[in-house]
This record gives C-alpha cells, structure tokens and sequence, in this order.
C-alpha cells in the first residue's frame, strides 16, 4: 500500500511540477502562441472528438496499422530467409545497406509518381520506411541463433522448417521485436509526413492545416493527441511484447539481479 | 613411461580396447579430424580406435584442448571426421543419428529459455511425431526420474544449475536413445549437486540400460563414475591409456571415494594426465 | 570543374541583401515568398527605389505565409508580402498583423491569371460538375478552394461534394495527368502550359473573377506596432507604390528580375501573363473576401477590419 | 541496432568481434556476391522501366537515372544542397549530444532522478518529432531555425536514453570492486561508468545520426529548409524525375555515408577497446 | 546432532572461536543483516560472532544461500550491517576499508575489460595516489608471483578463466592488503587451474604475511586450504561450527588429499554441512 503510494508519486511528481511551472509561467502571457494547459485540453476534445475522429484521425490510424503491419510481417519473411542463408545475405547486404539509409520521407515524391497520391501510396511509404528495422533484426537474430541451440536441435533431429518454427523464431523473437519497436515509431512519422505532403485528411494535413490557420491551442491538442498516440502504441507494444517475450524478461530480471 | 604398480596397461598402446561386434554399440576406427581455420590446419584429433559395449558407462578425460568435445561431436554426427568412421549399432554415423542424445556442458545454452521445463523435453518427441498421450507419459517419467516431477511449468532459467543439467538430462531420458553423450556436463554445478547428478547419471544408466560416454576434467569424477576411463593425449590426440575401473558396482560418494583403490586409480588417472601435459604420447614411448 | 545550377532546374541566384546602405537610412527586413509578382520587391530594391524613400531593405525568403505571419507580428520582420486570406485569417485569431498596402490583384475581366483546369473530354466544364470531384489546390483553406467553392454554389453545386487535395502548382497537370485528381487549379505560368494544349486540358473557369472580381491575391502587411509608426508606413507604402509602378512599366527589367529571383528561365519570365500590381487597395474588396470566408467557415470570427486594414 | 541487453555487452561485444573476425574468412566472396547483389537491383530496375512493366516516364530506367546522378555532381547546386542538409544536421546532433550526455549521466547515477524523471521521459520520447513540425513553424522564422528544433527533439532522445541504458550496465561487481579499492565518487565516474557507457554512448550516436538525418531530410521537404530534401521535392515539381530519382539516390548514399562515418568513429574511439579491432 | 568422533567441537555451540585483542586482526561481534526487498524482509545472516588472527587463512563454508557473500561484503564494508559490528584493526568498519583486497567470484566482471592486465592491477594503486615508480614495481612484482609476467599487455577477456583470476588476485596482491577476501574464486576454472590457484593462494598467504577470508562450496577445498574452517548453518545464519583444520602446514595436492586425516576432516566438514541443510542448527541443539 504504502509502495504504490510513493511508486504514484514519483510517476505523477515531475510531471504534476512541470504543468505547475507552465500554468503558471502562461498565466500572464498574451501572445497566442504560448499555450495554455486549459484552453489546451479543452481545445483537444473539441477539436478531436466528433468529425475529425471519422474523417482525420481513425484513417489515419488505419493507413498506420496497415503500413506496420506490412512492415511486420514482410520484414520477418524476408529477414527469416536471407538470415539463414549466408550467401543470400552476402547478396543482399549492400542494397539493404543502401535502401535502409534513404530517409524514408524523400520517397514521397517519388512514390507519388509511381503509385499515386492516394491511400496506397501512404501506406507503402509507412511499409517501406518501417520495414527495414524489422528486417535487419531478424537477420541479426537469426544469425546470431545459439550454437548450442543449434547443435542441441541438430542432435535431436529437429531441422529444416520444424527449427524454424521451434528453435530459429523464438530465439530470434528479442531481436524481432526490438525491430518492430524500432519500427513503430518511425510508421508514426511517416503517417504523419505522408499526411503532410499530398494530402487532403488525416492526422498530419489537420494538424499542418490547423497551424495555417493560426488555430494555435488547436494546434496545440493536435501536438498532444500525436504525442499520445505514440505514448499509447509504445505502451501497448510493452504490453504485447511483455507477454510474448514472457521467458526473455523473466532471463535477464534474473541474470540482471545476480 | 609405462603404467606403473598394479594398473593394467591399454591392449594395445596408443589404441583403445575393441570388442566383438556383438558386444558393441559404437565403434570410432581411425578417427582424424582437422580443423580447416584461417591460421591454418588444426589437428585436433589425430588416430583414435576404440569400442564401446551396451550398457557401459565410459569416461573420457585428457588435458585441455584434447579433442574430447571434438571426438563427441564427431561420434554425435554434428562434425564430419576428417578421416575414419563412427559405426553406430552397425550402421555408419554421417548425421546426427536417431538413437543417440547429447547432454551439453553448457545446459544454460542448450535448453530452450523460452519453453517451460516440461515443453523442453517434450520438443524432441514431438518433432519426432511421437503420439500425443505417449509424449506426455514419457515426459513424466522422466521428470520424476530426475527428480523434478514438480516443476514441470516452470522456466529453465528459473531453475538452479544443477536443476537445469538434470532437465537437460531428462530431455535426453525421454527421448529414450541407446547412447547418451555427455560433454562435461558437471563442470559448471557446486560440488554437492555434482555428487547428485553423479549418481543420477550412474542410475539411469542401470535402469535404462543406456550405454553412456562422459567427458570430464575431474579426475574423481571419471574414477567414480566410470566403469572405465579412457585417458586422451594431448593434442594432436591419441590414445594415452584405455583404463579399466574395477571398483565395486555399487558405489557410494564417501564410502567409494575413500577406498584406497580409488586413491591409487585416482592417483594414477593424474599422473597420466600429468604426463599427457608434458607431451608424453604413448607413440613416443613405443619409439623410445 | 563545378558548372552552377541545381539539380532541381536553372540557376537559382540568392538574393542578396540589398546593397550597403547609406546615410541614416532606416533598416527593414521584408518576408517574400519565391514567387513571380514578389519579384517586385527585389526590383525596387535593385532600382534603389526602396533606398530613395529612405529604406535599407533586407530581404528574407519564407516558405509560407504561415511562416511569415508569426515572424511580422512579433517584429522579427518589419513588413511581409502575402495573401489576404491569410492575414484575415492570422488577425481573426489575434495575431497582431495589419495590412498596410494592396500589391496584387487578379484580373477583373479577360483572362484570369489563375483558372480550374480539368483534362478536355471529361465532362468537367461547368462549375457543379467539380461536385464529388477531387480538384487539387496548393493549400486547402485559401484563396483557391475559397473562390471555388463559391463558384460552385453560385451554379448550383454542393460545394461540400468537393474534395481538395494539396499538391504544389508545378506538379499538378502531371497528377491531372496521372488521373490522380480530376481537376487543377493553378496560376500562370502553369495555366499557359495547359492553354496552349487544348486538345488535353479544358478550363472549368476562373473562379477570382467568377466570385469577387479583381480579389487582392498578395498585400503587405506589418504589425501593429510598426503600423503605429506613420513615417515608417508612408515611406514603404511610397516606395511599394513606386516599385510596383515602375516594375508595370519596365516589363522587360522586371522580367529579368523575376527570372533571376524564381529561377524561372528568362524566357518563361519575359513572356509570363502577371497580376494587376498596385499598391492602392479598395478596403470594400477585403470585406468581401472576409464576408465569403465567414460564409464557408473558413474564418470561424469576424475579423475587424477597421483595426486590420490600416489606413 | 538494439538497445543492448544489460551486463552483457561487453562479452557480446568480443562474441561479435570474433563472430565477424571468422566471417572475414569469406570476404572475397562476400565482395562478389554483394556486388551481384546491387547489378541485380539495378537490372531490375532497369528491366522494369524498359519493358514499361512501370510507367518509364515516372520511373525512368536505372542508367538514365545514373548518368543524371552523374551529371548533378558535377552541379555546384548539388554541393550546396548536400553542405546544406549535413550543416543542419551536424549541428542538430551537436546540440542533441550536449544536451543528453550530461543530464543523462546526471539522472543515470541518481536513484532518485531516474525513478522521478521516467514517467515524463516515458511519455515525452515517443512524441514523434515531426508533431513539432507546426510548432517549429510558428515559434522560429528561420528554416535552419525549424530544421534544429526537429532534429534535435529527434536526436535527443536516442542518445540520452542510450547514455541511460550505459549507466545503468555498469556491473555491480565491478562497481563493488571499485569501492572495496577505495575509489572516490569522480574516480568511479571516471574509471568505471564512462568506459561503460561510451559503447552504449556511441550506438546511440549512430542511431541518432540515422534519425537525425531523416529529419533533416523531412524538414527540407514539408517546411521546405534547403538542403537535398527540397532540391528533390522541387526536381519532381519540374517534372525533372530522372534528377529526383538521382537526388533520392543522393540521399541514400548520404545515409550509407554519415553510418559508414560514425561506424569509423565507433572503431576510433573505442580502438582502446581490444573487443571492437576484429570489427572491420 | 553433536560432532563425533575425534574432531573438536567449536569453544561455544553457535560461536566462533574468540582471541585476545593483540592476536586479532578482525572481530565479527553480534553480525546481524537483514534484507529490505519488495517482498518483505530477509534475514541472510543472524547473529555471527568470531574473530581472525593475523596470517590465519580461514574458510567460510556453508549450503547455499546461508550468507556468506552478505558476510563477506559486511567485512569489506561494501553493505552495512543491520546489527552488530565488524572491527579491522582495531577500528570500526563503515566503509571499504584502505588495508583490504576482496577478490570476487565473478573475475570476468571484477576486471575492467577497457584495461589491459598490467593497467587493472594498477588502477587501484593510481586512485591511491601510490608514485609511479613504485607502482610499476609493486605490478611487475604481484603479476610474477601469479605467474603472469608475460602478459601485462593483454586485455582480460583474452586471457583464459584461471588466468583471469590470477590477475585479480595479482591486483589485491600488488594493493598490499593486510587482509583478503576471496568470494568463492575459483568456483568457474577447471580442476588442475583451481588447484594451481589454491596453491597460489596459500604462497602468497606465506609470503605476504596477509590475512586470508576464504568462501567456498567446496568441502575438499577448504580442508585442503585452510588451518581452520568455520561452517555456517542454512539462513538465518548463525555459526555451526568453528574447526581447526589440523593438517600439516606444508601442504601438496596429491599427497596432502591422500592423508587419512584430511578425509576424515572433509568427512565431517560433509557431514555437518549435510546436517545444515537439513535445517539443524546449534541453537537448536542446545535447546533439543
Ligand atoms: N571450431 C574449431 N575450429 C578450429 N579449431 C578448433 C575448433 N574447435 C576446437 N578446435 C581446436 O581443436 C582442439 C581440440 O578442441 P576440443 O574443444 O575438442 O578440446 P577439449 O578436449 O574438449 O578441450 P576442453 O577440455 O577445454 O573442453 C583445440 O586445439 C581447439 O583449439
Ligand atoms: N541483495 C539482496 N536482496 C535480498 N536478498 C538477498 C540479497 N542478496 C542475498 N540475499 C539473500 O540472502 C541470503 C544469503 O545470500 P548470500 O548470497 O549471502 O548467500 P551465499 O552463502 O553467498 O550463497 P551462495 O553459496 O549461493 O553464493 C539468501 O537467502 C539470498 O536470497
Ligand atoms: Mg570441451
Ligand atoms: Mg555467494
């Protein structure tokens, strides 16, 4: 009882002092572009719940889970077969090298052309650009499988898809998900700038739009409600993550204890 | 330097003990392995002849760096030898074979973390399509053998080491193979859950009627365990002595060990492994 | 052995602040965008008009009026040049901006210098037919989908059924093209690209002179503070009068100026259709164009235009 | 590039090291088959184009765009541009570092601060930067101004949570040897947490340098900064698209360039380090 | 269960043996530690009582889990004590004291891998603000007496496991401690590293005239090592026995482990760590 207490304090102190300080030091401000905590949270549910929930926020949402998933499940495909393969990574080594250094957003253009404007294209920016984290961690954790593991695996006949399925995947599974929590982070950005460039609805062209027209606490609510939302996806990421990687944290608490 | 005092001598030497083939479960004839590595060719293993009988328990020491993990791995199939051959039941060894498991130094690497103890010994079985109320029979049995019947949903890693080896070895009952390899699988366990698992290991031999290879470094360890010692030359490695144990049967941690013929077995195991260090190989001596 | 040029097109000069100043010449940063009618500024500059009234001009570039509304009203620039919208818009919201003279309008009858373009054949030619249509714009919410939007319901359309997306004015008839979107909207020199190619494009009209004819497209504007400071106004709103005036005449050396300021070749520059520039503004025309942004909720508060316009 | 698992690093370190000191056994092949590796792409690309399987006009082939890229280098514009992008980033990533080290150090070491600060880091760093993007617009009027804010937001965060997950390995045991010889509080600091944090300091790095280049990139495309990101944007407004392909190509390139660096830099500053001298 | 045979029993059931100021190096008095976790309190270590003479080498053994790494950090100040006291030399330990040298289990993280072996074993004496010449002198003499002359330029992780540990004892040799805590040391080499180490250990005791804490899990090791061995009962600990190890000084690793005395000692060291984990406890004993 008395933990938590003090675990609730220490998680509510400094950000309770920080609004503390802001309340206060915009108090006397006129200018409109210092936000104020009131109007400011009294602007995000006017400004978000009701008709840009429909039309801006929940598509946006929809090209950002498709974009990652993609993202997740090709990144894993690809990074299962070229990471249990020597040569195949020797071959594909530089291209990935290469693509994974073009900052995702300069593709827009480019994918405009060859795509279009619409959904797709967003989608396949925020797939393309999320893509390569997961790809290259599981590679990385493919390769770096346990050479008793595999030597046990081997020793009691387990090879070819069954060591996938049971020894390759689930050792490889940290790694894996260290990607895919690299990678969602970055489907936020992209959905974002996709939304920025060529748009007509969505997370970002509200934002931008609301900053043209120099709505500023709106603004503002839409700085918080993407602020909160990539709160919320990493949150809900540990969630997931914690479950499925029951067995690795359980590990290293333990190995981090001795 | 021959063997001394009241110890007999290797058949031949330079050469382990070879049996009649129907005495024999495994068969390692004119065993060589090099290693290919960029500084080089490494010969660990040079020449090595021996047989092993059903249902015996052989312990392999030698100086570090011998080719023990090599000559296992090589009889486990996970290394192609050089030269020479494996003969498994009459069959030749090219892959890992169906009838054999290997327990590992390393039981922290070599149990899967992320499956519960039971689901770890039960994985061979499965991927082996053995049937489903089967598998659970076998896997608890071999639990209860090891004596870990109650922790069948824990984690490995939340086992202690001496714990986890015995899952290892579970995994390795289970799976019900003729021929069980054992890379130093005690080296990294306190002293006491050693003698523990010593004595597990004598037992399931028995019950079973697995024939066991068991590496180790401890010189108490191979006199104890073993009903006979084979002792490896330093590298590139030979044969140093072929050693039968005839210490009584049944053996206990404080009453055996204490037995003058322990000390003198001991004593002697020591010495040629001191002399193997020194580079002494029973080649040598025939020549000089 | 580097030749100049970008990769993006011809040699883009960086204007150059404007040249030592002399005397007690009062010192002024000006925001402009990189368009053709603000080109006019840097000819000023170049003519020494800007330095005849007394003024040592520096030129910033902005990318937006977005940008350059914040910056004027918190006196980090002195005077901007941009849409009115955008300053009815930013004032309406309480930033400190005022529109101290007109600079440029579109063209009251004749050829517009902005138009709808939509691809010929299509059976996009009147107004209502943009209904549930997608007509790309270069900023949704200004003067573009505004005017359109009236122009729409005037002909009885659903101006609520059209879809604006943003695309910037080089890269739309290549969307058109693309079928992307089924209508552009664009200014010159884009509009005569598509003029000259009536085969594949077809002008739905042009929505300025559809709604308020001759509508400001650029003023400048200040900030309260600098309004406040008579002389100062008097001697930018003479020499941006003089400038524009001049610049009107001299085609052909505005002509240079644009192609020098923009990148544009000069070719482009010398034959490019241009806006009625001049620094009289007819206040009655804001309020129009205040009136129609209130009616489609693009300004959600009347802007005062007593305080905003200054006079 | 994860953020490394607690306590171990330095052993995975050397396990790295000697993993890549054997692979070094197929260098050549490794060469080879790399290079197959890139003509293959290329050849797609190419073939794709030519047989029009895409709109060649939107997707010119490969050797078009090849000799545009070439010809753009030799385009002082193009130099610009490129000093242009690495000037705002380099200085983004200098502000980032001296932001984040010392408060990362500062609130590693302390108990208190790491427990008080984490609900706020928890919720501050995964605000995607581009959100400040509008605010950026507003509060400077200066592009390279808007361009800073971003990428240091962006840059701050991977460093200093990096310097945090270096303080925090710092092993108990050899903590507790340090204090059983009597080491003052700066000498631990000194001997002991910064020689473990700097492997973590430096990832952190590289992964700030990717960021912080995509938000340079990003900056120049939406708010228009200069740099190679807006000369790409206004090559595809031309209709110039082999030279955007080309500028595009640029950027990658760029990125291969500044990892290759901070890769090299890794090695320097950590050549004390006998575990990084197999990476190679 | 009181102790048989000829072995002698502790002064006082519960206590360790005591001596006069002048003979003692430290005093444990009335040590107490108890644990503060999430999960409540846990009491490691109950209430210990003994003293160290100079240039005694004495081991600490016990199950595990009984506290003797609590104890040993309560010694070398590293955690405090929640009741009683820890006195070195006549003054109080509070924190690390100067004149003390602790050498952990876990050398591969007690080294600092950033520094070469030589650059290790000096840091400690440069922190000291120890001269540089003399520093110099006092690593070459501490890595020779290890063994490890030949390697002052190597990092520790590419040495092996025994030497690894060499070096982190060189570094409490070349720290000139009046008094050393060795934490289960050689609990991770092999068996001929470990007895070289051992051998080493009871040299550099010899020669350095230091005083010698030593924890281990192995019976036979602490016979072998020590002149007097104090077993700790399972947690919460108290003392459960205090004994003098009555072998002859000049000790060897075959012959000493073959003398009927030392079996006899490990025997009853066995038996009454065996008695421990079954819960018994002096106290116990005295009421029962
Ligand atoms: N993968 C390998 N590549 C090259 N050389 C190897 C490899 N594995 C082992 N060796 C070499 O082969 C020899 C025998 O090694 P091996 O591991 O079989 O010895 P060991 O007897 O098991 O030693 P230990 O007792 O230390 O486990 C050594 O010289 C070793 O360096
Ligand atoms: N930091 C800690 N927090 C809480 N409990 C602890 C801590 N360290 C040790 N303990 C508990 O104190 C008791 C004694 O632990 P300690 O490590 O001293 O035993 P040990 O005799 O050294 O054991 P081992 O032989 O396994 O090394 C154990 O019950 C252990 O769980
Ligand atoms: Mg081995
Ligand atoms: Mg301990």
């Amino acid at each position: 009882m008395r933990r938590s207490l003090i675990g609730l304090a220490y998680a509510l102190g400094l950000p309770l002092i920080l609004i503390a300080i802001w309340w206060i030091a915009s108090l006397g401000a006129t200018s409109i572009f210092v936000p104020k905590p009131v109007p400011l949270v009294s602007q995000f549910f006017e400004v978000w719940i009701g008709d840009r929930l429909l039309t801006d926020v929940l598509p946006s949402l929809g090209r950002f889970l498709a974009g990652t998933a993609i993202a997740i499940v090709l990144g894993v495909l690809i990074g299962l077969g070229v990471g249990l393969s020597r040569a195949l990574r020797a071959f594909t080594e530089p291209v990935f090298e290469f693509f994974r250094a073009i900052p995702p957003p300069v593709l827009i253009p480019v994918f405009a052309l060859v795509i279009g404007i619409g959904d797709d294209m967003r989608i396949a920016v925020i797939a393309f650009g999320a893509i390569w984290p997961v790809i290259l961690n599981t590679i990385e954790g493919v390769r770096a499988a346990d050479d008793v593991q595999t030597e046990t695996s081997r020793s009691y006949g387990i090879h070819g898809l069954g060591r996938v399925r049971y020894q390759v995947l689930p050792s490889a599974a940290p790694q894996i998900l260290a990607g895919v929590r690299q990678s969602l982070p970055i489907g936020i950005i992209l959905m974002v700038i996709s939304e920025m460039l060529y748009a007509s609805s969505g997370l970002g062209f509200s934002i931008i739009q609301l900053q043209r027209s120099f709505a500023v606490p709106q603004m503002w609510s839409g700085i918080l409600l993407l602020g909160l939302l990539g709160y919320a996806v990493s949150l809900l990421f540990k969630l997931v993550e914690r479950r499925v990687l029951r067995w690795y944290h359980g590990l290293k608490e333990l190995q981090n204890a001795s | 330097m021959p063997p001394e005092n009241d110890i007999p001598a290797a058949v031949v030497a330079g050469r382990g003990r070879t049996l009649a083939p129907e005495q024999t479960l495994l068969s390692v004839r004119g065993l060589k392995k090099v290693y290919e590595t960029d500084g080089g060719d490494i010969e660990a293993v040079r020449d090595l002849t021996f047989d092993l009988g059903r249902n015996e328990l052989t312990c392999l020491v030698g100086p570090s760096g011998s080719g023990k993990t090599t000559l296992l791995k090589c009889i486990a199939g996970l290394l192609d030898p050089t030269e020479g051959e494996v003969v498994l039941d009459g069959r030749r060894v090219t892959g890992p074979p169906k009838k054999m498991a290997v327990v590992f130094q390393e039981y922290g690497r070599s149990l899967f973390p992320w499956l519960r103890v039971a689901d770890n010994v039960e994985l061979p079985l499965k991927n082996a399509g053995v049937p489903k109320a089967r598998r659970a029979e076998l896997v608890a049995e071999a639990l209860e053998s090891v004596g870990l019947a109650h922790v069948p949903r824990s984690y490995p890693w939340q086992l202690s080491g001496g714990m986890q080896q015995r899952v290892a070895i579970a995994r390795a009952i289970a799976y019900q193979p003729e021929m069980l390899l054992m890379d130093e699988p005690f080296a990294a366990v306190d002293a006491q859950t050693r003698a523990d698992l010593e004595d597990l290991v004598r037992q399931v031999r028995e019950r079973l009627g697995v024939t066991v290879l068991f590496v180790t470094h401890d010189i108490d360890e191979s006199v104890y365990l073993a009903s006979r010692v084979i002792i490896l030359s330093s590298s590139p490695t030979v044969i140093q002595e072929d050693l039968v144990i005839d210490l009584p049967d049944q053996r206990d941690q404080l009453e055996t060990r204490a037995l003058p013929r322990f000390t003198e077995l001991r004593h002697h195991v020591y010495e040629q492994i001191q002399l193997a260090k020194r580079g002494f190989r029973p080649d040598d001596a025939r020549v000089g | 052995a580097c030749s100049s040029g970008s990769p993006s097109g011809p040699a883009e000069t960086e204007t150059a602040p404007a040249a030592e100043g002399g005397g007690d010449l009062t010192p002024i940063t000006v925001g402009l965008l990189a368009i053709a009618p603000a080109a006019a500024v840097q000819y000023g500059i170049d003519e020494g008009i800007f330095e005849e009234h007394g003024l040592d001009v520096t030129v910033q570039m902005a990318q937006g009026g977005a940008a350059m509304l914040p910056a004027v009203s918190t006196g980090q620039y002195d005077f901007g040049v941009g849409n009115p919208l955008s300053v009815l818009t930013a004032a309406s919201q309480g930033v400190d901006v005022r529109i101290a003279s007109g600079y440029s309008f579109s063209l009251a009858e004749g050829d517009d210098i902005n138009a709808v373009v939509a691809r010929a054949g299509e059976g996009i030619e009147s107004w209502s037919d943009l209904e549930g249509k997608k007509v790309s714009v270069n900023a949704v919410k200004t003067q573009g989908d505004l005017t359109i939007d009236e122009a729409v319901e005037q002909d009885g359309g659903d101006p609520s059924a059209v879809e604006y997306i943003e695309v910037a004015f080089p890269d739309a008839l290549a969307q058109l093209d693309g079928g992307n979107v089924d209508a552009v909207w664009i200014p010159e020199p884009f509009l005569s690209a598509a003029l000259a190619d009536p085969d594949t494009y077809t002008v739905v009209g042009h929505p300025n002179q559809e709604t308020i004819p001759g509508l400001p497209t650029m003023v400048t504007f200040t900030s309260g503070a600098v309004g406040e400071d008579a002389e100062l106004l008097e001697a930018w709103r003479g020499a941006v009068s003089e400038t524009l005036a001049a610049a009107t005449e001299d085609r052909e050396g505005f002509g240079q100026t644009i192609s020098e300021f923009t990148g544009m070749p000069e070719a482009a520059a010398a034959d490019l259709r241009l806006e009625r520039l001049d620094a009289e503004l007819d206040p009655q025309l804001i309020a129009d164009l205040s009136d129609l942004a209130q009616k489609f909720e693009f300004l959600t508060s009347a802007p005062d235009l007593e305080t905003v316009i200054l006079d | 590039m994860t953020s490394p698992a607690p306590h171990d690093t330095i052993t995975r370190t050397v396990a790295v090291a000697q993993a890549r000191r054997r692979r070094r056994r197929f260098r050549p092949r490794r060469l080879l088959l790399g290079l197959a590796g890139i003509l293959t792409f290329l050849l797609i690309w190419e073939i794709a184009s030519r047989t029009g399987a895409v709109n060649p006009t939107y997707l010119p082939p490969a050797s078009e765009v090849l000799v545009t890229f070439g010809a753009n280098a030799a385009l002082t514009g193009t130099w610009v541009a490129v000093g242009q992008t690495l000037w705002s980033w380099a200085l983004g990533m200098l502000l980032a570092l001296v932001l984040a080290v010392p408060l990362g150090i500062v609130i590693g070491l302390s108990p208190f601060l790491s427990r008080a600060t984490r609900s706020t880091v928890e919720f501050l760093r995964p605000i995607p930067s581009v959100a400040l993007i509008p605010l950026a617009v507003l509060a400077f009027a200066v592009p390279l101004q808007q361009s800073l804010l971003i990428i240091t937001y962006g840059a701050f965060w991977q460093i200093f949570i990096q310097v945090l997950y270096g303080v925090a390995d710092v092993d108990a045991v050899a903590m507790s040897t340090a204090r059983s010889y009597g080491f003052s509080w700066w000498q631990r600091v000194r001997d002991v947490v910064f020689p473990t944090m700097l492997p973590y300091l430096l990832t952190g790095f590289r992964l700030a340098a990717a960021v912080a280049l995509i938000l340079a990139i990003t900056a120049e495309l939406v708010i228009g900064t200069p740099g190679v990101g807006k000369q790409a944007g206004l090559a595809k407004d031309a209709g110039l698209y082999a030279s955007t392909y080309a500028l595009v190509l640029l950027t990658g390139l760029l990125g291969v360039v500044i990892n290759l660096g901070v890769r090299t830099a890794e090695r320097r500053l950590l050549s004390w380090h006998q575990s990084v001298r197999g990476e190679s």
